[in-house]
């Protein structure tokens, strides 16, 4: 029975996974950019989340041109795609800013190692 | 990194890859895509263009290019479509669909090999929206390499 | 006006997205900002008299009518929606009117850096982020502009790039906001998968006691309270209060407190059942709480800095709204208990939310106006300005005796509410309230010593007062402290119980208003 | 001591995650599609889209996509902020 919910729930659980390396990279990394990569990696995961939750089995994509007679009563959800795009276009926005302040910080202190840069402390 | 290989297959590449952009920008409410995806394509075209070339000359090429006024004016456009459900309906609503103004034209339910004429705000948000990300996308790489580029005690 | 909602959002909007277009014009995109964030403060206004005449007010995005929550012959909703009952439209009113202040503050506080369109239209972005954070009654909708208002704080913390450790603080906020956001919309998923849907009013009707939702509720809680700067999190607050320009305090104080609200929503509004049901999430609040104030408070005593002493009496004055907002939780599902002590501990924690916003704008903005003057932020540093800076001393002093809860300044009213109501819970959770008022008290002591009394020092002997519009953002919020301080009850009744009772009242809020 | 309290965290965190996979409904079998079935079957009339997706994104949706513009435009702010050349200057 368990080993069941494991195999359907695969994609739930690859999931799970990487949101977990995701905080292991964001936690336990020095380097600046490496955290920055552990935050793309918790975004992603959570983008394929969503994806994931819009399937329905053998569906098709949720759009009429030109497409198959057996696809009008078996669309997959239109709205976790939805949610997606504006989830992607956010983890765009939030890396490249992201990354802007590791090159200010490069300038500054010529490190990228979170451990060597804490100025402000206490 | 600008040998004449990347230069010559940047020439013949970019072009197309800009009206391809431009392709799923207009075509956003038929096929799969939309202003961001084609607002991204057409802003990987540009980045082409950019890392391809040496400092100098993308300085220049894009020196008067107003990409800053360019997003102001598609993030307004877009508030703007929206502004337009403020007469006598909601924000937001879509008034120009099923209107016969342009992109305005009626939807055949169910399926269809898809015209162009229809959509109504959805295909002016599009368009508008595909503007504001090529704008944005391109000042962030533009500004990332210029920066890059730069010797250290210039900045 | 069936439109306000909506131009609560749009104005600001478009307000930021003209902004950069008035490049190397600093001074016009100054007056622009204060002039859109002046609009805004009467629209919230507006919508504040419509709110208290007719109750929640829906907005239905996309609709043929404002008031079309359900299509017609559907039982689910489909669009995004404004839900605003006055909870909502308090937080409105106080974003509105901080994000006012800052701007009027920065006119001439932020005047010789360079960038300043970039700046003032960032302002706005954070505004329109807190403004969409509290009208909203859309799970997603939410995210989206906890999102805004993360990313717009962070660029605005990075404000001054030629210091490192500014970016060092953005970069820091960035990191925790939009991990804390990524959770919320891992368990907004969480929640669509279960339900389909995405209205927090319709949700709300659905949620039961079964693992995912107690997951949800989980790490929705954990997000928001880090986002909040409550305890186990709560590094990144000192950090991003004392980097950013003081202009920005205000609203980012503000932005702080949205993730407050939001905690406050989701436990209230959303897990209803399950909260109604279960003290243990109202005693989680109150001790999440009382730490909090506790530890920043033993913190602030160290610091020499000003600005990040002030930091950590943030976090220590966040445990108040906590505990008492978390007391009104813990006895929710006893209606004897919520008549006589449960309700008037919420009004204590909502009230404070304003009282602290207003009064730690204040100090924080002295100490940009010291450091204005000064050029530096330490203490030892500074001494002998109370007579070159009057204005500034005046501002201090008020916002200090507010901030140790002394009468009749504003914070004594929220946080006696806080003592008195605590006490009839559990007396131990009273005594650390109290005591860390003293410990609040001793600290500021230290401060007006050391900055504004003492010796003349000779470097300061150039010294002057601060420009006008700065000292008329202070006297504002000063002129505020003391109104709220000497008529709490009109406020309390016009604003904060009607925002508790929207609160407590969660039947109303799920059948958006009546509507369905 | 720091260092085991995070992994302490860490391994909690997991688990707890790992139980809502676990637990979440089949994957592929939505049980509630109200709300996306009056997306595909209206979008055409409502919309006049066809890429229901696009509809959902610009119409049912379109506050959040105004969000979502906002916020690629605050980074774009952002950004240019953070990296603009500057002057040392005071306060």
């Amino acid at each position: 029975m368990n080993g069941d919910i494991v195999a359907i729930n695969f994609p739930f659980i690859v999931v799970a996974l990487l949101l977990a390396l995701g905080f292991y990279t964001i936690g336990f990394k020095r380097n600046l950019i490496k955290v920055v990569i552990g935050v793309e990696i918790l975004e992603g995961a959570v983008n394929m989340f969503l994806v994931a939750l819009g399937y329905s089995k053998g569906g098709y994509a949720p759009i009429y041109t030109l497409a198959p007679k057996e696809s009008l009563n078996n669309m997959v959800l239109p709205t976790p795609q939805a949610l997606t795009l504006t989830s992607i276009v956010i983890g765009v926005a939030v890396s490249a800013l992201m990354l802007a302040f590791a090159v200010n910080l490069y300038k500054h202190y010529g490190t990228l190692d979170v451990t060597r840069m804490r100025r402000l402390r206490g | 990194m600008t040998t004449t290989i990347i230069k010559t297959t940047t020439r013949i590449l970019v072009p197309l890859i800009l009206v391809f952009g431009a392709y799923i920008i207009l075509h956003g409410h038929l096929t799969p895509g939309g202003g961001f995806q084609g607002g991204a394509v057409f802003a990987s075209g540009l980045a082409l263009l950019i890392v391809a070339c040496e400092n100098e000359v993308v300085k220049k090429r894009f020196e008067k290019v107003p990409l800053s006024a360019l997003e102001s004016i598609g993030a307004l456009g877009f508030l703007g479509m929206a502004a337009l459900g403020l007469m006598g309906y909601t924000f937001f609503k879509n008034v120009i669909a099923n209107s016969g103004f342009l992109f305005g034209g009626k939807t055949p339910i169910g399926i269809n090999p898809g015209y162009l004429n229809t959509g109504g705000t959805l295909s002016y948000m599009n368009i508008f929206v595909g503007m504001k990300v090529l704008a944005g996308l391109t000042s962030i790489i533009l500004v990332f390499f210029l920066l890059l580029g730069v010797k250290e005690d210039e900045w | 006006m069936s439109n306000l909602p909506a131009l609560m959002i749009a104005v600001p909007l478009f307000g930021a997205f003209t902004t950069p277009l008035l490049k190397k014009r600093y001074q016009l995109a100054s007056l622009w900002a204060i002039i859109i964030t002046g609009v805004s403060v009467i629209l919230s206004l507006l919508l504040a008299q419509e709110v208290m005449d007719k109750g929640i007010v829906m907005y239905v995005f996309g609709a043929d009518n404002a008031n079309l929550v359900l299509p017609s012959g559907y039982k689910v909703p489909i669009r995004i929606m404004f839900e605003i009952d006055a909870m909502g439209v308090f937080m409105a009113i106080s974003a509105t009117l901080m994000s006012f202040i800052g701007a009027l503050y920065s006119y001439s506080h932020v005047k010789m850096e360079t960038g300043l369109e970039k700046y003032y239209a960032l302002l706005q972005l954070l505004e329109v982020g807190i403004l969409g954070m509290v009208l909203t009654g859309d799970l997603f909708n939410l995210f989206v502009f906890l999102e805004i208002a993360g990313i717009a704080g962070s660029a605005l913390v990075g404000f001054r790039n030629y210091r490192g450790e500014a970016s060092e603080a953005g970069i820091k906020y960035l990191i925790v906001s939009s991990v804390a956001s990524l959770m919320v919309l891992f368990s907004i998923g969480l929640l669509y998968g279960q339900y389909g849907n995405l209205n927090m009013a319709y949700l709300s009707r659905q949620i039961g006691f079964n693992t995912v939702d107690m997951i949800a509720l989980g790490l929705l809680f954990t997000s928001f309270a880090m986002k909040c700067g409550a305890v186990p999190m709560h590094y990144w607050v000192p950090d991003a209060y004392t980097e950013v320009p003081a202009g920005i305090n205000p609203p980012l104080l503000v932005a702080t407190y949205a993730s407050l609200y939001a905690l406050f929503r989701v436990s209230f509004s959303l897990f209803a059942t399950i909260t109604w049901n279960m003290a243990r999430v109202g005693w989680a609040m109150s001790i999440i709480g009382v730490l909090t104030m506790f530890i920043g408070v033993t913190m602030a005593l160290v610091q020499h800095d000003v600005k990040r002493l002030m930091s950590y009496h943030a976090i220590s004055q966040t445990g108040y709204m906590l505990l008492g907002v978390g007391v009104g939780l813990t006895v929710l599902h006893d209606p004897q208990a919520l008549a006589s002590y449960g309700r008037d501990a919420m009004a204590g924690g909502v009230f404070h939310i304003i009282n602290h916003i207003i009064y730690k704008s204040l100090l924080l903005m002295t100490a940009g106006a010291l450091f204005y003057v000064t050029g530096t932020r330490d203490l030892n540093k500074m001494g002998g300005l109370a007579r070159k800076m009057p204005y500034t001393t005046i501002a201090f002093i008020v916002g200090a005796a507010a901030i140790s809860g002394l009468p009749p300044f504003n914070g004594f009213a929220s946080k006696f509410l806080i003592y008195e109501t605590s006490y009839r819970l559990n007396p131990l959770l009273a005594v650390f309230a109290m005591v860390t008022s003293v410990l609040t008290l001793a600290s500021f002591v230290k401060v007006f010593a050391s900055a504004f009394l003492g010796p003349p020092l000779e470097k300061f002997e150039g010294a002057k007062e601060v420009p006008k519009p700065m000292i008329v953002a202070m006297l504002i919020l000063a002129a505020l402290c003391i109104l709220f301080g000497l008529f709490p009850n009109v406020v309390l009744d016009k604003l904060v119980y009607p925002a508790v009772d929207a609160l407590i009242k969660f039947a109303q809020y799920q059948t958006w208003g009546g509507l369905a | 001591m720091r260092k085991a309290l995070g992994l302490f965290a860490f391994i909690s965190f997991t688990l707890f995650i790992l139980a809502a996979a676990m637990s979440i409904r089949p994957f592929g079998e939505p049980v509630h599609r109200e709300m996306d079935d009056y997306f595909i079957f209206h979008a055409q009339e409502e919309a006049s889209a066809n890429n229901v997706v696009t509809s959902v994104v610009f119409d049912y949706r379109g506050f959040d996509t105004l969000g979502e513009a906002t916020v690629l435009f605050t980074a774009v702010a952002g950004v240019l902020m953070a990296l603009r050349h500057y002057k040392g200057v005071n306060s």
